[in-house]
């Protein structure tokens, strides 16, 4: 029944690619879903795997990339029954057919590159447009064209279309990418660092537009992020991500208000808080491992300040803090030693909650 | 606040244009005019294609200005320069950038890229001096020893941006021109140079033009702030003075661009929508508008500007 | 671009009159005569000399010839037999050569790319495999070798086609020369197309082309062939050249009596006039098919397009 | 939770903390020694670079061990057939024996090749480096220049300009050098280019680095993968024109022979003594292959990094 | 494949593998021999050669000798007709010789009418004397009288080369510039007319001529020339039966050699080795002679070249000439010269190097045939070899280059060989007279010049005595070692057993298509 409603369930996907160095064990047992009209954030340090988690959703496969195991089952109302299918197991014709464009989208990271050169505009979106809806007509294809310009918040629709990607800002080709990720009117899109490449001002407006979309057509959305406050403007559910592995999941309440893994309180207060400026930032310090080698107990350890010895030993299994909330610290084991959050993101989240409940 | 601290560099009516075909040209930075003082911590901050790289590039002198002053330690520096000047330029100024992988030369050693500008500028001091000096400075930006002899590519992002801080300090400068080296590392890594900069700042006493497009982590650095737009600068003051009282649209429209932490908050967050027109700056004049407050526009728009203001307290 | 190609055609012209400069104070400087006949009395030379104007300065001589060159006249061959003018020369011998190396150029261009583009979407396979050492042999045995090959095969063993070159057995004694000469630039094509279709398949924009669900066979016409195909016009006009180099030893194996036969035999005959003729004949048809190319690559490709009309 | 819990709990104390100063662990392979890895990984191309040394070898050290010498008349052994009277590869019709022949063919092919790209890549790569990095109006200049010399079909200079010198090696290599320089310049200085806007060198213009420094030091080290790529698609490519220019008969005069002027002394007997062309196509066949496919692997291996 | 079998396979046709390709079709300017070929097939001349070797009267069906053989009044055939229909004239001639005598017009040919001794032809070729005081002038339609300065004795074999062929002025001046420029702007006299060939072409097709005076003696129909400038293609095309006759190249002859259609005449080119008199110790005999020894010619012929040519000994090719008296050839009676000796050259060696202190020689040759760098590279090694201490280089060049050198003096010694124009010694030996302008070598013997005068002479019309003087001459120029004969080129052919009648010949047309029959 629950089932229903997930519109997307990751289970303890393994993804490595083999290189000259070795295998990378790039993702390591991921699991997560997503609901229907709900947006999901994966947050993490660059080169912890949210890519690599993500790509097999869609199929796009680097020729080196080898899925070691795990399902993604994906679900959707066909004809007023509910079908089921792993997207693992299907046929890259399949995948082509059926699920790319029509069921699952997809936003890419770099918009500057992201469009093909040679080709105008409306073209591309129109051919998005042709190719969920095979039987529409030359004008409507054209119609629908100017619509999603509009929908993504350009003006100049007519103009626009005529024109090619290079003769566009990065911000106006990022939308133009949201646009055709919505041609085929999925049921899920998926974001992969859609803002990372833009600067603040232009990233506000497209987190805006992709915010409105979902609330218009009641979307589901994976949005990737290494940015907590983008989460925080965007998404309803969280997976925090560390070396290839969810290391907290929850609702944005669950994470921002009662984060409980070390990871988790060094990403909320790497975000500058503008309004009690500190002293010095805190910050996490030294770098995300070697993925390449095999990693022995929590693969944050060597960073984190409350580490335990165990921690080098053992991997922390996932320890249920509510019923939407986990996290996989052994601080949250019975036997640790009690542990607070660092102090000023104690405050900072005080200070937040009172904001929330002063309004 | 530092008003009778000494005056580092003098900018006058800077003004840089680049030719794009034989009759157009591309007024990148136009007519700007600041001055940072010793020790001292200015934020640049605009959006992308503001100006702002170019501003730093010209005071550096990588450009040749195409109007206006520079003046730095007391040695205009705006034109061709004597030798001495030159050196002085060279080892007392220097630059972080921006992409941390494109600004180490990628078949260098890190010990070899951040000793260059000892081999160049230090030919009295021998090798091991040298040496000695890399380890110390390594040391400085939180590294160790080791990394003397890898190469960029196998250093993650934050280091290569620290080796980058490395290279700069190890001159002993005066000024560094710090062009947006947060915006390509993540979030969790920014804090580490923010932080690295400001303990350097501390320890040395050396100015910085920190130049960035996010508010947020500038405010956390400058001791103040001008906010450029389209070439032009459009207000500066003190951080206080302009997080406190942001007077242009502009400004204020990239104050609400932060994201914050707060989910509920962030929800419901207007962002406020600001549209660009070059012309309408050239008409308008810097005007004080308090302390060291200074905003461009008309008076009559700021007297708006400043009601509107105190309508939101 | 009208701009653009006035200004390309003005360097083109300038870039024509250095070559043709520097082409004939090269052959003054070269050694024989054009005159050289064991049997020839001074007296005869002497007349001869004079009657193509040998006996005036260099400069001289370069300057009728350029001033005779604008009216389209080259001279006459100064091999006393033919008496002909260089013009109605090349005239003669240009067709035949202009047929194979179009042809040549067709059949590389299009086999090639054709491999380049199975190799591409076999990318890493057996088939891959095998096209690049096919390639690779294509671009490395000399096409004099090929032309031995196969005409030994082809045409003597199996009797399939003419052995050698005649216009009146037409279109089939044209084949053998055409696969020769084409050999080179099929398997260059072949190379660059298949590295830049691995290139192109792996760019995002076909990532998300391809996320648009958009069918295989769109995605790779529409746009992974459309945007290798730009790229290739890149290299067409250097393989246009090298093809027409070729030309001269392939019309050498296959007795064509086309340009380059010409070429190499008034080259051997100290024949200036003709060998200045032809010389500033491939020049231009070299600097067209660059402008050309150019052209061609600025019409298709919108990056290009819309720079040069901005 | 689990069999060793008892165990465990005594884990569970704070560990010691590192120091602040980060540590590098790991090996650490430079560009050079990560390409060589690379490419000793491509089979193909170890192979055809073991075959290209074992050419080179044959053609240096053959005819100084051989019991005939090249260029040895013997017309009383004239036209034998490979293995007869131990000559491995027969003999032409002075009698001289081939497989000599062959080895110092492949050698005179190899050293023309080698000096004629040793100088273009001299002259290619620093023109490339002027060109590309000083920009304006020197590279408008420079580019107007190459153009020029490249719009003059490469055959034609060539086969004037050894008709104009007297025939023989050094007019064969310079003549090649004159316009094989031209691709390298280009690419170099499309590299220098690219290198050109890198960050790190603005870093050495900011710092002060001398000009010629930054050549040398900074772009010219990250331009190094393309010109020893184009090097070595050169070589084929200069050993291809000296088999042309022996084909239309200006290669490097009798008594020595270079598999040019062998394959087309050959060629008119192909039918009646097929060992005397085949040997010299095999071998300039093989040399060809081999410095293809190397270049290959290597362009693979530099491009990877 | 059908293609090429029906086509050779039909009664009369023929189809002829040709080296080099048409240059011109203009009888006064056709060059290669390929055009000599066509344009002594197509225009008929006043004599014509038959299969023997013998000149038989051509268009002119009479000829009267007067004025103590100074004056030869010939009378044109009534029925010799152009292919147009027109009638051949005896203005077609003189307007044609005087063509071919216009010093504007630069014939290759021209020094020809000199050879005939055709009354103040050298003069008008250089430039001297106006073109219309050429001896020749036309008396009515049909008459034709020629003056002569001197007699020449072989008049008859010169007369029926390709460049003394007739030219209608009319049909000339009508075409213009367009005048044996295709097979649409030419007219013929001879036994064919061509039919299809344009500038370019590579190839040549004749076909018979029925308006040709004698069109009933002609058998064969259609007669195609196919250059074919790759030696080993063309044999693989008579093979695969594209053409039916076609030389072969002296490298493919040991495969052909027991071929059935394999044939071996002997060639009109004579090699050998010329040394720069005016070279430092190159003039000195002993050097010469050693030089000379030193050279196995046997070996040349066996061994390297392999291809059916013949080791010469006299300057005069074998089967140019033979004894007025005996009927013996001239080489055959010829002095044999130096024969392979490597004691006499020891000696001689030894005798030379106190006398002069040349140690090096270097041999120009070029790069025509692949052929001469072998025997250039033999006769390095053999010299090398025989002459202790003697180093000698070799110096490849293109053709025209060699003879730019040798015209020049810019040389030592030149590998080279010399055809004659017409079949008589002094096609050759004149060349070796003091002041004659193709003296290169410089070489100078009273004796030898007062026996070619005396030949040209007083000997003019006593064939025997003649004969005797140049034979002297010849021994004379042979033993001076000079210029040491090689060898005598092969002509090697392959040629289809059902082709009669088709034989080369080694100075002037080289074939005569009119007697060819296909059975
Ligand atoms: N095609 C590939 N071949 C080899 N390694 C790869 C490949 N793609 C990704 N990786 C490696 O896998 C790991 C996870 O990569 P992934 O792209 O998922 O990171 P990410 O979390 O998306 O980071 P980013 O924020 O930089 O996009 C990284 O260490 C990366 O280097
Ligand atoms: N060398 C140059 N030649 C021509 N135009 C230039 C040059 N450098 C910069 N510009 C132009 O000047 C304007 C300002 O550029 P600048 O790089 O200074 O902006 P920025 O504020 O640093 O932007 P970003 O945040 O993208 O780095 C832009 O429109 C840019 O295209
Ligand atoms: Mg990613
Ligand atoms: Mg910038």
């Amino acid at each position: 029944m629950g089932d229903e409603n997930k519109i997307l369930t990751v289970q303890n996907l393994t993804v490595d690619y083999t290189t000259f160095r070795g295998n990378v064990h790039a993702v390591r047992g991921v699991s997560f879903e997503v609901n229907r009209g709900e947006t999901l954030a994966l947050v993490g340090e660059s080169g912890c795997g949210k890519s690599a988690s993500v790509k097999p959703i869609i199929g796009e496969d680097a020729s080196n990339q080898v899925i070691k195991g795990g399902k993604i089952i994906y679900r959707w109302q066909h004809q007023g029954k509910l079908e089921e299918i792993d997207l693992l197991k299907i046929t890259a014709k399949e995948m082509q057919r059926k699920i790319k464009g029509r069921q699952i989208a997809m936003v890419f990271q770099d918009p500057m590159t992201s469009l093909d050169p040679t080709m105008r505009i409306g073209k591309q979106i129109g051919e998005a447009v042709a190719s969920a809806h095979s039987k529409l007509s030359k004008k409507k294809i054209d119609e629908r064209v100017r619509n999603l310009i509009a929908t993504v918040g350009i003006n100049r629709v007519e103009t626009v279309a005529k024109q090619y990607p290079h003769q566009l800002s990065g911000g106006m080709r990022q939308r133009i990418v949201i646009a055709i990720a919505l041609a085929g009117d999925p049921q899920l899109l998926i974001c992969d660092e859609p803002t990372t490449a833009l600067d603040v001002t232009i990233q506000a407006r497209i987190l805006d537009i992709i915010k409105k979309i979902q609330k218009e057509r009641h979307l589901s959305v994976i949005f990737i992020t290494h940015n907590l406050g983008v989460v925080a403007t965007i998404a309803d559910k969280v997976n925090v991500m560390y070396a290839g592995k969810v290391i907290e999941k929850g609702t944005i309440e669950d994470i921002f208000f009662e984060p409980k893994h070390p990871y988790t309180w060094g990403l909320l207060e790497s975000v500058p808080d503008v309004d009690a400026p500190q002293e010095a930032l805190p910050m996490i310090a030294g770098t995300i491992p070697d993925m390449t080698q095999r990693i022995i107990g929590d693969a944050f350890a060597p960073r984190n300040e409350y580490a335990l010895d165990i921690d080098f030993v053992k991997e922390p299994p996932m320890f249920e803090v509510s019923k939407t909330h986990q996290a996989a610290t052994w601080l949250l084991d019975k036997r640790a030693p009690t542990v607070q959050m660092p102090r000023s993101l104690q405050k900072r989240i005080n200070r937040m909650q009172g904001e929330n409940n002063g309004k | 606040m530092m008003e009778n601290d000494e005056i580092l560099l003098d900018v006058e009516g800077l003004k840089q244009y680049f030719p794009i075909t034989h009759k157009k040209v591309l007024k990148a930075v136009d007519d700007i005019s600041f001055k940072i003082r010793k020790g001292e911590t200015f934020g640049l901050v605009g959006e992308s294609g503001s100006g702002k790289t170019t501003i730093g590039r010209a005071i550096i002198r990588l450009y040749e200005p195409t109007g206006g002053r520079i003046i730095f330690d007391k040695i205009d520096i705006t034109h061709e320069l004597t030798k001495k000047n030159k050196t002085i330029l060279r080892t007392n100024m220097q630059m972080i950038f921006q992409d941390p992988m494109s600004s180490l030369n990628p078949r260098k050693k890190i010990g070899d890229i951040i000793k260059l500008g000892l081999d160049v500028h230090a030919k009295e001091m021998d090798e091991k001096t040298k040496k000695n000096e890399v380890y110390h400075v390594l040391k400085q930006v939180g590294l160790d020893g080791s990394f003397v002899d890898r190469y960029p590519k196998e250093l993650s992002g934050g280091q290569r941006q620290r080796v980058g801080i490395a290279r700069a300090i190890i001159m002993h400068p005066k000024l560094i021109i710090a062009d947006e080296p947060l915006s390509a590392l993540d979030v969790s890594v920014q804090a580490q140079v923010v932080n690295l900069l400001k303990q350097i700042q501390k320890e040395t006493g050396i100015a910085i033009l920190f130049i960035a497009h996010d508010l947020s982590m500038v405010r956390y650095i400058s001791d103040r702030i001008a906010v450029v737009h389209l070439g032009h600068l459009l207000e500066m003051g003190t951080t206080d003075e302009v997080f406190k009282h942001p007077m242009h649209p502009y400004t204020k429209s990239l104050i609400s661009a932060i994201p914050g932490i707060n989910p509920r908050l962030e929800k419901k967050r207007h962002r406020l929508n600001y549209q660009k027109n070059v012309t309408a700056y050239l008409q308008r004049t810097t005007i004080n508008v308090g302390g060291t407050h200074v905003v461009l526009g008309h008076e009559n728009e700021i007297e708006a500007w400043q009601e509107n203001d105190s309508l939101n307290e | 671009m009208k701009k653009y190609v006035f200004k390309r055609i003005v360097i083109a012209l300038c870039t024509l009159f250095i070559i043709i400069l520097v082409l004939f104070l090269m052959e003054k400087g070269m050694p024989g005569s054009p005159f050289n006949d064991e049997k020839m009395t001074h007296a005869q030379l002497k007349v001869l000399y004079a009657k193509y104007g040998l006996n005036k300065p260099v400069l001289v001589q370069f300057w009728d010839y350029f001033r005779n060159m604008l009216t389209g006249n080259f001279g006459e061959s100064y091999s006393l037999q033919v008496n002909t003018s260089v013009t109605e020369m090349i005239a003669a011998h240009f067709p035949i050569s202009l047929q194979i190396g179009l042809q040549a150029v067709a059949l590389g261009t299009v086999v090639g790319f054709i491999l380049g583009i199975i190799a591409a979407l076999k990318h890493n396979t057996v088939i891959d495999s095998l096209m690049t050492g096919v390639s690779v042999i294509g671009v490395s045995l000399p096409n004099f070798v090929v032309a031995l090959i196969l005409s030994l095969v082809l045409a003597y063993k199996l009797n399939w086609f003419p052995l050698i070159y005649s216009a009146s057995a037409g279109f089939s004694s044209t084949v053998l020369p055409t696969i020769a000469l084409s050999t080179f630039t099929m398997a260059s094509i072949e190379r660059y197309a298949r590295s830049e279709m691995v290139d192109i398949m792996n760019s995002d924009f076909i990532k998300l082309a391809d996320a648009k669900g958009i069918s295989k066979s769109r995605l790779i016409f529409r746009h992974v062939i459309r945007n290798t195909m730009i790229s290739i016009i890149t290299v067409l006009a250097p393989l246009a050249i090298e093809l027409i180099a070729g030309s001269m030893v392939i019309e050498k194996a296959f007795s064509i009596p086309g340009l380059g036969t010409l070429y190499i035999n008034a080259i051997q005959a100290n024949d200036y006039n003709v060998v200045l003729g032809v010389t500033f004949f491939y020049a231009v048809l070299f600097i067209s098919i660059m402008l050309l190319v150019d052209i061609l690559y600025g019409v298709i490709d919108p990056r290009v397009r819309l720079a040069k009309e901005g | 939770m689990d069999m060793n819990n008892s165990e465990d709990d005594k884990l569970f104390k704070f560990a010691r903390q590192d120091t602040k100063v980060e540590h590098y662990e790991g090996a650490s392979l430079s560009f050079g020694r990560m390409v060589l890895l690379r490419f000793f990984h491509n089979k193909g191309a170890v192979i055809s670079l073991a075959l290209i040394i074992a050419v080179a070898l044959f053609a240096f050290i053959t005819p100084h061990i051989s019991q005939f010498s090249p260029n040895a008349v013997e017309p009383a052994a004239s036209n034998l057939n490979p293995g007869q009277a131990g000559h491995w590869f027969g003999t032409d019709n002075l009698g001289r024996d081939i497989f000599t022949r062959v080895a110092k063919g492949t050698s005179i092919s190899l050293e023309v090749a080698f000096v004629a790209m040793a100088i273009d890549l001299v002259i290619g790569t620093t023109y490339g480096m002027i060109s590309g990095y000083f920009g304006g109006k020197i590279d408008i200049l420079m580019q107007r220049f190459t153009e020029v010399l490249s719009t003059i079909p490469m055959i034609i200079v060539v086969t004037l300009l050894v008709l104009v010198m007297r025939p023989g090696m050094t007019s064969i290599i310079v003549a090649m050098m004159i316009m094989g320089w031209i691709n390298m310049s280009r690419i170099v200085r499309a590299q220098v280019l690219k290198v050109k806007n890198e960050e790190y060198i603005l870093a050495a213009q900011s710092i002060g680095v001398p000009t010629i420094k930054i050549i040398f030091s900074e772009i010219l080290p990250n331009t190094i993968g393309q010109i020893v790529t184009t090097f070595m698609f050169s070589i084929p490519n200069a050993i291809f024109l000296e088999a042309f220019l022996a084909f239309v008969g200006l290669g490097v005069p009798a008594p020595l022979a270079s598999l040019g002027t062998m394959i087309n002394d050959g060629y008119t007997q192909a039918v009646v003594y097929p060992y005397m062309v085949c040997f010299p196509v095999l071998f300039l066949a093989i040399i060809m292959l081999g410095f293809n496919i190397m270049a290959d692997g290597l362009r693979d291996a530099i491009d990877a990094e | 494949g059908c293609g090429a079998k029906s086509q050779s396979g039909s009664k009369s046709s023929m189809t002829m593998a040709v080296t080099s390709s048409v240059d011109s079709l203009d009888p006064v300017l056709a060059y290669q021999t390929t055009s000599c070929t066509v344009v002594g097939n197509t225009n008929e001349g006043l004599y014509s050669i038959k299969n023997n070797g013998k000149a038989e009267l051509a268009l002119a069906s009479k000829v009267v000798t007067s004025d103590g053989g100074l004056t030869k009044t010939f009378t044109i055939r009534k029925n010799a007709k152009w292919s147009d229909g027109s009638s051949v004239m005896a203005n077609d001639f003189v307007f044609a010789w005087r063509r071919l005598a216009n010093p504007k017009v630069a014939s290759a040919f021209n020094f020809e009418l000199g050879a005939a001794g055709i009354k103040n032809a050298d003069a008008i070729v250089a430039g001297e004397k106006a073109v219309n005081s050429l001896g020749v002038e036309a008396k009515g339609e049909k008459t034709l009288i020629v003056h002569f300065s001197k007699k020449v004795a072989y008049l008859p074999q010169l007369l029926s080369f390709s460049s003394f062929a007739p030219v209608q002025e009319k049909y000339y001046k009508k075409e213009g510039k367009k005048f044996a420029q295709s097979a649409k702007n030419l007219i013929a006299s001879g036994p064919y007319k061509v039919a299809n060939w344009k500038q370019g072409d590579n190839t040549i097709t004749l076909v018979k001529n029925n308006e040709y005076w004698d069109a009933k003696n002609v058998k064969t129909k259609k007669i195609k020339l196919q250059v074919i400038t790759d030696p080993e293609k063309s044999a693989l095309a008579f093979k695969n039966g594209t053409v039916d006759y076609t030389p072969l190249s002296g490298q493919l002859v040991a495969k052909y050699k027991n071929d059935s259609s394999y044939k071996n005449s002997l060639g009109n080119f004579t090699q050998y080795l010329m040394f720069n008199m005016k070279s430092k110790g190159l003039n000195n005999a002993d050097l010469r002679k050693a030089i000379a020894y030193s050279i196995n010619k046997k070996s040349i012929v066996n061994n390297v070249l392999k291809d059916g040519s013949q080791i010469a000994n006299s300057m005069i090719m074998k089967g140019l000439v033979t004894d007025p008296g005996t009927g013996k050839d001239f080489a055959s009676e010829s002095t044999t010269g130096y024969e392979y000796s490597p004691s006499k050259a020891k000696s001689y060696w030894n005798k030379a190097k106190r006398e002069t202190s040349r140690r090096t020689l270097t041999i120009l040759y070029d790069d025509s045939d692949t052929a001469y760098a072998n025997v250039a590279a033999y006769i390095q090694s053999q010299v090398q070899k025989n002459l202790k201490g003697m180093k000698v280089t070799l110096k490849q060049t293109t053709k025209k280059t060699r003879s730019d050198k040798m015209m020049s003096g810019d040389f030592e010694a030149v590998l080279t060989r010399w055809g004659p124009d017409y079949a008589d010694p002094t096609a050759i030996l004149s060349m070796y007279q003091t002041d004659n302008i193709s003296n290169y070598q410089k070489w100078s013997n009273s004796t030898f010049d007062s026996l070619l005068n005396a030949a040209a002479t007083t000997y003019a019309s006593n064939p025997t005595k003649r004969y005797k003087a140049l034979l002297k001459a010849n021994n004379i120029l042979v033993n001076s070692a000079a210029c040491p004969p090689l060898y005598q080129l092969g002509s090697p052919v392959l040629q289809r057993s059902s082709i009669h009648g088709l034989k080369q010949h080694l100075a002037g047309v080289p074939f005569w298509f009119k007697y060819v029959s296909i059975k």
